[in-house]
């Protein structure tokens, strides 16, 4: 089993959701108490990846690899660095928590949401295990079947809109680099990773070959301009799906970034790693904005998410500038350490915040601020999350919010002042939709009698909040063991932007 | 003997156990309980920072500096959590316990009818815990979590009294503008790293010299010198925590919170966390003349124009708060001017008669059934003999009397400044001067108010006690001037504090004033380019703190003091009807400064409605209607429009299915014949 | 003097009036019919033509077959032009449109 | 005179008529009620010809009749598709006759004439053949679209592809004539030699181009796709579904046969006119199925796209290219029977299910089914990790090795605008609530029911492992 450790972590979840969907609508407690232990054996599983990862060894680890399809000589390899284990766990994480936060919420099939939940965690750490572009590829569009059901099934009134604005959305954008990937197949003979980093290719191939990743990926993270489908998504989905969603699945974006532009196009990266950085910055900025008007609170963290992915874009392209502008390794990879903080810290954080909204909502059934207002008189005990969350949000120091755009804003300032100024203007924005939603959410005088029937957080609420915060709160305070569990895989990365392609 | 790690740990800690005890557990442990333990915290942290002190002070220990764990490492750049104790730092330890551990026991008496009562406890323990870890840094990265930490208790305890649509604003408002310095001091920090290349304070201040010389490029052809970025960025920073123009306007809405709060943070502590941090980052000040005038100019104007507001205030919090913000911007001069010490120095005093000032206030308050408007004030003083005692001495303090702990800091700075060749040192000089009398004229202005002349409230009975909690809850909306029993001195709880702070106000400056001052007390932690060292200049004319003080009566700022004096005694005493006939005659002016110079409303109108506006702009006009509009369901919907034309192709006939067919043959036919062409 | 060429042209020119009127025609279905059987033996000419011209037999024999098959598919024809005039009662094209789009 | 090995050569193909000619002869005897029997025998007869075609496979492509058929591998494996998709036609299509009175020998031996046909046609070693395989399959199809007598849309169907059936016919031996003027030669081999040095190359290519309509018909490209709504829409469903499998292969082996075996020399030609024809159905075919409400109408807009993404392998003209373009074309038959089958499963006496909205809240209903459909929808729309995907993962590459990256990118586009109308079906089944009193249910056959099952998880299995199949694929196209 040991060499097969990434495999069992990606299909367990996947074919445990098999017996999920066999106990049916009829039993949906079985259903939820499997789903539960499918989970929780996952997340264990994980940690056992955990202990068995040597940090000091940059190289990939646990490999495995089988030949897939012999004819194309496409294999089935998998393998983890520091950053994808970080984000495994993450995953496997999140995972328990979707699992428990819809525990009773979810009353119509509850079977095939816990499923779906299921099938979509093992995707997700295929995706974050894959050596193989092929591979990737695959588990990165088959995630867009689930989620795709779990929103038009359990999501909101405008939720078929949504939903096929979010698949067509991706798709779109992932079309374009498998075309890219076939054509780097054609010229490397193989879709292994490795062997496409080490690919000679013409500036002009580069190019091309850029901004058909981009497509994909800038989907994915979303940026600016291609971010539209997250708020609409966000909003129709059902809480656990907005947790997953902003929680893992934007991850993957910037998890493309690091895997496939920076290794197999650097120097096409590097000549336009300013659009990157410049949209970035247009997303901390114009986003930021947008957000302060949000009367949707879903909406809401859905835009401050796109602004906070933007610090992951800028942290990661920020080193180019670092490396083969100034030749300071050591800033890039604070930036690149300072993206990869941001991807973890980003989904606890906003996890919590859809949690925390998904709470609300499943009492009054509104997510608009409008209708809320003096909420801390009925739920003390939530608003203490819910503040705790929002200040992580804004980017409070001993949280975990603070210390990915506090490296982010280091490493650019290295780079260039400006680009710092205006990275650092989140401080300001940041706090003020987020706090300016809790003002008008959580303080002041209780609004309506709705309100004041509100109970109090339960203990399952209670259990998926606290673990949220606790991540977030140890994060925050003692970011080194994640940051030595990345480092090598990071300098390692870092390092190879370094070398030229032509 | 090197200071135990320990202890310092204690010191920090011990508020923060408190705060969670209070805080998780308020319930079950319950009111007195929770008092209890925070209390217990806070005077633990207390009396382990007296020792500490102590043992600096005489020599016993050395300075301790070293890191408890490394928050991060990345290639060389490291973040870790340490303490750096000086004196520098020990002296602000022991006034942020002590001013906290008097608050917490005067709560007991302020807050009793509260019932946030464990919270409240909860909060100003936390607020201890982030401000010791602030003053006990030794590196920039956990400065910057002890500010924003300050930051965050000071936005939960303004907004203590979450039903109040005032307080939920202003805690908004004071957070939101604190983020505008925190903006500044976190380029700097960036700034520091990058041209320092450490977050280490010992490091970054050995390397400092290094800086001279060192430019940032701004653009192609223009560069700004290193260390002038640096001191201007960090002092943005301090510019919004110690509420300097401009980015003062949240200090006065902070009253807000309750008055122990006032006392606290935004008058003895964290209001000063700016200070501070300029006088730690003395090494890196003084290597840019231009940022030391910056920082100058900033003070001056603030210590001038500030207390111009608080002449005419009528609450009386606010009349304090606008004092706080005027002495903020004494301090600051003194900063710009090099006096680092006369900075710390003035810090200290002002912690204590401030504290004991603001408590004094909050007695009254609390004597008034918390009526806050000193119009329905007046002749207390036989109510409540030892509030109206204790608030002179905090005033006469506070006003430089000659002796009072105030009178030996504020000289000093304006001596200082006199001293100074900076550029803008005379502006400087000229502002601190008219601010003696302006400080002079408030304060006393406020005195005769509350505790002189004849009562302008009325007494009538028979009025339940429940009407306690009620006023409470909604306070300032029951009539105004009527009471529903005659006001009583305050309980000892609330009277012990302010006899404990009267004490330093009155000796403190007398008995500190050498060795800080001019005895070069701070050591290696403060250092001073000679060029620059003002106060080693009036060291020379310094003769001990009686002859110093002697000398002050014949000085120019006491003489202000005393016009300000009479002044204030003819109209409020003898003659009342004076001040309004004064306030119709300088109607422009006293419109002016009634609006704050309409700072407020400016910032107001451009930056939240306008920001507003700007978000809807985007939001509308740019994903809405570009990128969903036209990008998005704009392709989608032209794709259905050209699939409903193609499929009108399929007209059901035929003979055009056979005709489509015969086209296709001919296209091929025609291509090809193209090709062949 | 007959030339090849002069069959290929007559073949040309049939099979083009047979295509011709698969489309023009809009009356009935059976000149479809006879139009597909006019266009088969413009093929027919053709083949024949070719195998005299290049002495090869095996086009005559495709002829066969060709002609076999028609037969059948004339049949074939017929059985639904029946079907479809005992169904809607007409045979004219025009009206055959029931769907379209 | 054939000997006893040309014999053994077309031995299953052989079989199959006498096969054909049997049932025949035993639906005349037979009472009505016995016809289940008749069923479970054409079953077998197919599985059986498989195992001939299969087992009985020569080692070397092998010639029979001086030259007019052929048995190679490619052969083999369109014939065993073929067979096996006509298997499952007959498998699903039985609930759905029996409802409507149309559960009839002739269905049966019709269909059996038909797969010869297609036999015939993919083995085809001259011209000749090509012909008569192919009129074969579509006489025996024109029937089977009228098989429902009594239904106009079923009689105007058949009438329609009649016509134009018999067009392109005309067409293609139009073509042939020319071809043969110009090479003197009616067998497909010496057609690749004479080809090369003929003297009348014009007159060769004018006939390869009414070759092409000829082949664009069979396939259904645009713009020879015009009969392709209309026949799905209007003949019997459990003949769409037939029409959706086996000449779809049938199509690939003669467009391979006439375009590679025949004329090979001139691919640098013909290239050029299948990446229009390719095109024009990609866009076509996706376009107009974006506005469908009829399902059935709708899978036969995604046919035609479908066949755009299989004329991308073709255009590649090369042994890669036809392996891509012969994956392609088996996998649609899978999907296409599959997505056929679970209409087929749902419709009943009196409910046709065949509108969009008829699959309202399937999920709600018959989860099981609704899963089924889903596979095959997102396989259709080629979402990973679907077999759809891989067919067009494979098309695409041989269209961006044949150099035509701009096809590629097209054939990319269209996917996306494709996706659409997939997703609408999945919408439909899973995010909109059943129509109150729609008796959309599952078919009670548990023939039906277990062969669906594996014939829509096999969608998911072989995208798993998708490699022996091409490795087959690959296998039978020397390089």
């Amino acid at each position: 089993m040991f060499n097969h450790l990434l495999s069992l972590l990606i299909w367990l979840p996947i074919v445990g959701a098999i017996p999920v969907l066999l106990a049916g609508s009829g039993r949906p407690n079985v259903a939820r108490w499997t789903a539960l232990l499918v989970a929780v054996l996952t997340f264990v599983f994980s940690l056992y990846l955990l202990s068995q990862y040597n940090a000091a060894d940059s190289a990939k680890q646990l490999t495995e690899s089988h030949m897939w399809i012999a004819s194309l000589g496409v294999h089935y390899s998998l393998a983890v660095d520091g950053i994808s284990i970080a984000l495994i766990l993450l995953t496997t994480f999140v995972g328990i928590l979707v699992i428990v936060g819809a525990w009773e919420v979810i009353q119509n099939n509850p079977h095939q949401y816990m499923a779906a939940m299921l099938v979509l965690e093992g995707l997700m750490i295929g995706v974050f295990c894959a050596t193989d572009a092929l591979l990737f590829y695959v588990f990165f569009e088959a995630m867009l079947i689930p989620m795709f059901i779990l929103i038009g099934i359990w999501g909101g009134p405008r939720r078929v809109y949504a939903t096929i604005k979010f698949f067509i959305y991706t798709f779109l954008g992932s079309i374009f680099m498998l075309v890219g990937l076939i054509y780097l197949y054609l010229k490397a003979g193989t879709f292994d990773l490795q062997a496409l980093a080490a690919l000679p290719l013409s500036m002009k191939e580069q190019s091309w070959l850029f901004f058909a990743f981009l497509a994909a990926f800038a989907v994915k993270v979303p940026m600016v301009p291609v971010h539209t489908w997250l708020p609409d998504a966000h909003v129709e989905a059902p809480t656990g799906g907005s947790v997953v969603l902003a929680a893992v699945m934007l991850k993957i974006g910037g998890y493309g970034f690091l895997r496939f532009s920076l290794p197999i196009v650097p120097d096409a990266s590097e000549a336009y790693a300013w659009v990157v950085i410049g949209l970035s910055l247009i997303a901390v900025l114009y986003i930021g904005y947008v957000a302060l008007v949000q009367e949707d609170m879903k909406k809401l963290v859905a835009y401050s998410s796109v602004a906070h992915m933007g610090f992951v874009t800028l942290g990661i392209f920020i080193a180019f500038m670092l490396v083969r502008g100034a030749g300071n390794m050591d800033a890039a990879k604070l930036g690149m350490q300072g993206a990869m903080v941001q991807m973890i810290s980003h989904g606890f954080v906003s996890g919590a915040m859809f949690s925390c909204i998904g709470v609300l909502y499943d009492r009054l059934h509104s997510r608009q601020i409008k209708d809320y207002g003096g909420v801390i008189n009925v739920m003390p005990w939530f608003g203490f999350f819910y503040v705790f969350f929002a200040m992580a949000n804004s980017g409070l120091p001993g949280t975990s919010g603070f210390v990915g755009e506090f490296q982010v804003v280091l490493a650019s300032f290295q780079a260039n002042p400006w680009i710092a100024l205006f990275a650092a203007f989140t401080l300001i924005i940041g706090a003020a939709y987020t706090l300016w939603m809790v003002k008008r959410v959580m303080w002041g005088d209780i609004a309506n009698p709705h309100v004041a029937e509100m109970k109090d957080i339960n203990g399952r609420e209670v259990f998926v909040l606290g673990a949220f915060a606790a991540a977030v709160l140890v994060l925050g305070v003692w970011p080194q063991p994640l940051i030595h569990l990345m480092d090598s895989s990071v300098t390692q990365l870092v390092q190879q932007l370094g070398n030229h392609k032509i | 003997m090197e200071l135990s790690t320990s202890i310092l740990l204690t010191i920090a800690l011990a508020p923060l156990v408190g705060c969670v005890l209070a805080g998780f557990l308020g319930k079950v442990i319950g009111r007195a309980g929770s008092h209890t333990v925070t209390i217990l915290g806070v005077a633990i942290s207390c009396g382990l920072s007296i020792y500490v002190l102590y043992l600096l002070c005489t020599g016993a220990a050395s300075v301790y500096n070293q890191n408890i764990y490394t928050w991060f490492e990345i290639g060389k750049y490291t973040a870790s959590v340490g303490f750096l104790i000086d004196k520098l730092a020990a002296m602000m330890m022991v006034v942020v316990t002590f001013v906290s551990l008097l608050v917490h026991i005067y709560t007991i008496g302020y807050m009793y009818e509260d019932d946030g009562y464990q919270r409240f406890f909860s909060y100003i323990s936390l607020f201890t815990f982030s401000m010791l870890m602030l003053v006990m840094s030794n590196n920039f990265m956990q400065l910057f979590f002890g500010w924003e930490a300050v930051g965050l208790v000071s936005y939960l305890l303004i907004g203590f009294w979450f039903k109040r649509p005032t307080a939920i604003y202003a805690n908004l408002k004071a957070f939101l503008v604190n983020r505008v310095g925190d903006f500044g001091f976190l380029l700097g920090i960036a700034a520091v790293l990058y041209f320092l290349g450490t977050l280490d304070y010992a490091t970054a201040f050995a390397n400092a010299p290094s800086l001279v010389g060192k430019t940032l490029q701004i653009t192609q052809n223009h560069a700004w010198d290193a260390a002038t970025v640096i001191g201007i960025l960090l002092f943005i920073g301090a510019m919004g925590k110690s509420a300097q123009v401009p980015l003062h306007v949240w200090l006065p809405d902070s009253m807000e919170g309750p008055t122990p709060i006032s006392a606290l943070i935004h008058a003895a502590t964290m209001v000063t966390a700016g200070i501070f941090m300029v006088a730690r980052m003395s090494p890196i000040f003084e290597l840019s003349e231009s940022a030391l005038s910056f920082v100058m100019v900033i003070g001056a104007t603030g210590a001038l124009f500030t207390g111009l507001i608080g002449i005419v205030q009528n609450d009386i919090k606010r009349v304090v708060a606008y004092s706080t913000l005027s002495q903020l911007g004494y301090m600051t001069v003194a900063l710009g001017v090099s006096a680092y010490a006369g900075a710390v120095f003035h810090l200290m005093t002002h912690a204590f008669f401030k504290a004991l000032l603001f408590l004094g206030a909050g007695s009254v308050i609390i004597a008034m059934h918390h009526e806050q408007d000193m119009r329905y004030m007046g002749g207390l003083r036989k109510y409540m003999p030892i509030t109206w005692i204790t608030m002179w001495v905090g005033s006469l303090a506070l006003c430089g009397v000659p002796f009072f702990a105030g009178f030996y800091s504020k000289d000093a700075i304006i001596e200082a400044v006199g001293e100074s060749h900076r550029w803008g040192a005379n502006y400087a000089y000229f502002c601190v001067m008219a601010g003696a009398f302006v400080t002079a004229l408030y304060t006393f202005r406020q005195m005769y108010l509350t505790f002189h002349g004849k009562e302008r409230f009325t007494v009538v009975e028979n009025h339940g006690h429940g009407h306690h909690v009620e006023h409470m809850d909604d306070h300032g909306h029951h009539e105004q001037g009527i009471m529903h029993e005659a006001p009583k001195e305050s309980p000892w709880v609330v009277t012990l504090p302010l006899v404990l702070l009267a004490i330093p106000s009155l000796v403190i400056g007398f008995l500190a004033v050498k060795p800080m001052l001019f005895g070069g007390w701070f050591g290696g932690s403060i250092q001073v380019h000679e060029a620059n060292d003002v106060l080693g200049e009036l060291s020379h004319e310094f003769h001990g703190a009686v002859a110093m003080a002697l000398h002050g009566f014949t000085q120019l700022p006491f003489l202000l003091v005393l016009t300000a004096f009479v002044i204030t005694t003819y109209i409020y005493l003898f003659n009342p009807a004076m001040a309004d006939r004064i306030k119709n005659a300088l109607k422009p002016i006293h419109a002016v400064l009634h609006h704050k110079y309409w700072i407020d409303s400016i910032y107001f109108v451009i930056f939240a409605r306008g920001g507003i506006k700007l978000g809807h702009a985007l939001w509308k006009g740019g994903d809405a209607a570009v990128i969903d509009g036209v990008l998005v369901d704009g392709s989608a919907s032209l794709v259905q429009r050209i699939a409903s034309g193609v499929r009108r192709l399929q007209s059901g006939y035929l003979y055009h299915y056979a005709f489509a067919m015969i086209l296709g043959l001919i296209l091929l036919l025609g291509g090809y014949w193209l090709v062949g062409q | 003097m007959i030339t090849l060429s002069h069959f290929i042209v007559l073949g040309a020119v049939l099979f083009c009036i047979a295509v011709a009127s698969l489309f023009i025609n809009r009356k009935n279905v059976i000149v479809l019919l006879m139009s597909i059987e006019l266009m088969l033996l413009a093929v027919n000419i053709n083949f024949v033509a070719f195998s005299r011209f290049l002495g090869d037999v095996a086009g005559q024999v495709f002829v066969f077959f060709i002609l076999t098959v028609a037969a059948a598919e004339t049949a074939i024809g017929l059985a639904i032009l029946v079907l479809l005039f005992r169904n809607r009662s007409t045979i004219n094209i025009a009206q055959i449109d029931s769907m379209k789009g | 005179m054939p000997n006893i090995n040309d014999i053994l050569i077309m031995l299953p193909e052989l079989y199959l008529v006498v096969a054909a000619c049997l049932l025949l002869l035993l639906d005349a005897f037979m009472k009505p009620e016995q016809r289940h029997w008749l069923h479970w025998l054409s079953v077998g007869a197919l599985l059986m010809a498989i195992y001939l075609v299969v087992a009985g496979q020569p080692a070397q492509p092998v010639v029979a009749f001086g030259g007019m058929f052929v048995r190679d591998g490619v052969s083999e494996i369109l014939k065993a598709f073929a067979l096996l998709s006509t298997a499952l036609v007959f498998v699903y299509a039985k609930p759905y006759l029996i409802d409507r009175k149309l559960f009839v020998g002739e269905f049966y031996t019709l269909m059996i004439f038909a797969v010869i046909g297609v036999m015939l046609l993919v083995s085809a070693g001259s011209l000749v053949t090509v012909y008569l395989g192919l009129e074969l399959l579509t006489l025996s199809s024109y029937a089977l679209v009228a098989l429902n007598r009594d239904s106009q849309l079923s009689s105007e169907a058949a009438i329609k592809y009649f016509v134009l059936g018999a067009l392109a016919s005309g067409m293609l031996l139009y073509g042939m004539s020319m071809v043969y003027g110009a090479t003197a030669t009616l067998d497909l081999a010496n057609l690749h030699t004479a080809a090369a040095h003929t003297g009348a190359p014009k007159l060769l290519l004018f006939g390869l181009i009414f070759m092409i309509v000829g082949i664009g018909f069979k396939l259904g490209a645009a713009p020879f796709h015009m009969w392709i709504p209309d026949v799905y829409q209007g003949s019997p469903t459990a003949v769409t579904i037939f029409i959706g499998s086996a000449p779809k292969l049938a199509a690939f082996g003669m467009a391979y046969r006439l375009l590679e075996s025949g004329l090979g020399d001139l691919s640098h030609h013909w290239q050029q006119m299948l990446a229009v024809l390719a095109v024009l159905s990609l866009a076509i075919g996706n376009l107009v199925a974006i506005v469908q409400t009829n399902l059935k109408r709708l899978l036969a807009y995604s046919t035609i796209s479908h066949m755009g993404y299989l004329l991308l392998g073709l255009v590649n003209a090369g042994p890669e290219g036809y392996a891509s373009a012969l994956f392609y074309a088996i996998s649609y038959a899978l999907m296409s029977t599959a997505a056929f089958g679970v209409i087929l499963a749902l419709a009943r006496a009196g409910f046709e299910c065949e509108e969009i909205d008829d699959l309202k809240g399937l999920n709600q209903r018959s989860p099981w089914m609704a899963f089924l459909m889903m596979l095959v929808m997102f396989s259709l729309a080629g979402v990973p990790p679907m077999f759809g995907f891989f067919a067009k993962l494979l098309v695409l590459q041989a269209a961006i090795h044949a150099g035509m990256m701009w096809l590629a990118i097209v054939g990319a586009v269209f996917a996306i605008i494709g996706l659409y109308y997939y997703l609408r079906v999945v919408k439909v089944m899973y995010f909109d609530k059943p129509v109150e009193g729609s008796e959309l249910k599952m078919q009670a056959d548990p023939s039906v029911r277990v062969v669906l099952s594996l014939n829509a998880i096999s969608l998911l299995v072989l995208g798993l492992s998708w490699g022996p199949l091409l490795g087959w694929c690959k296998s039978v196209f020397p390089g």
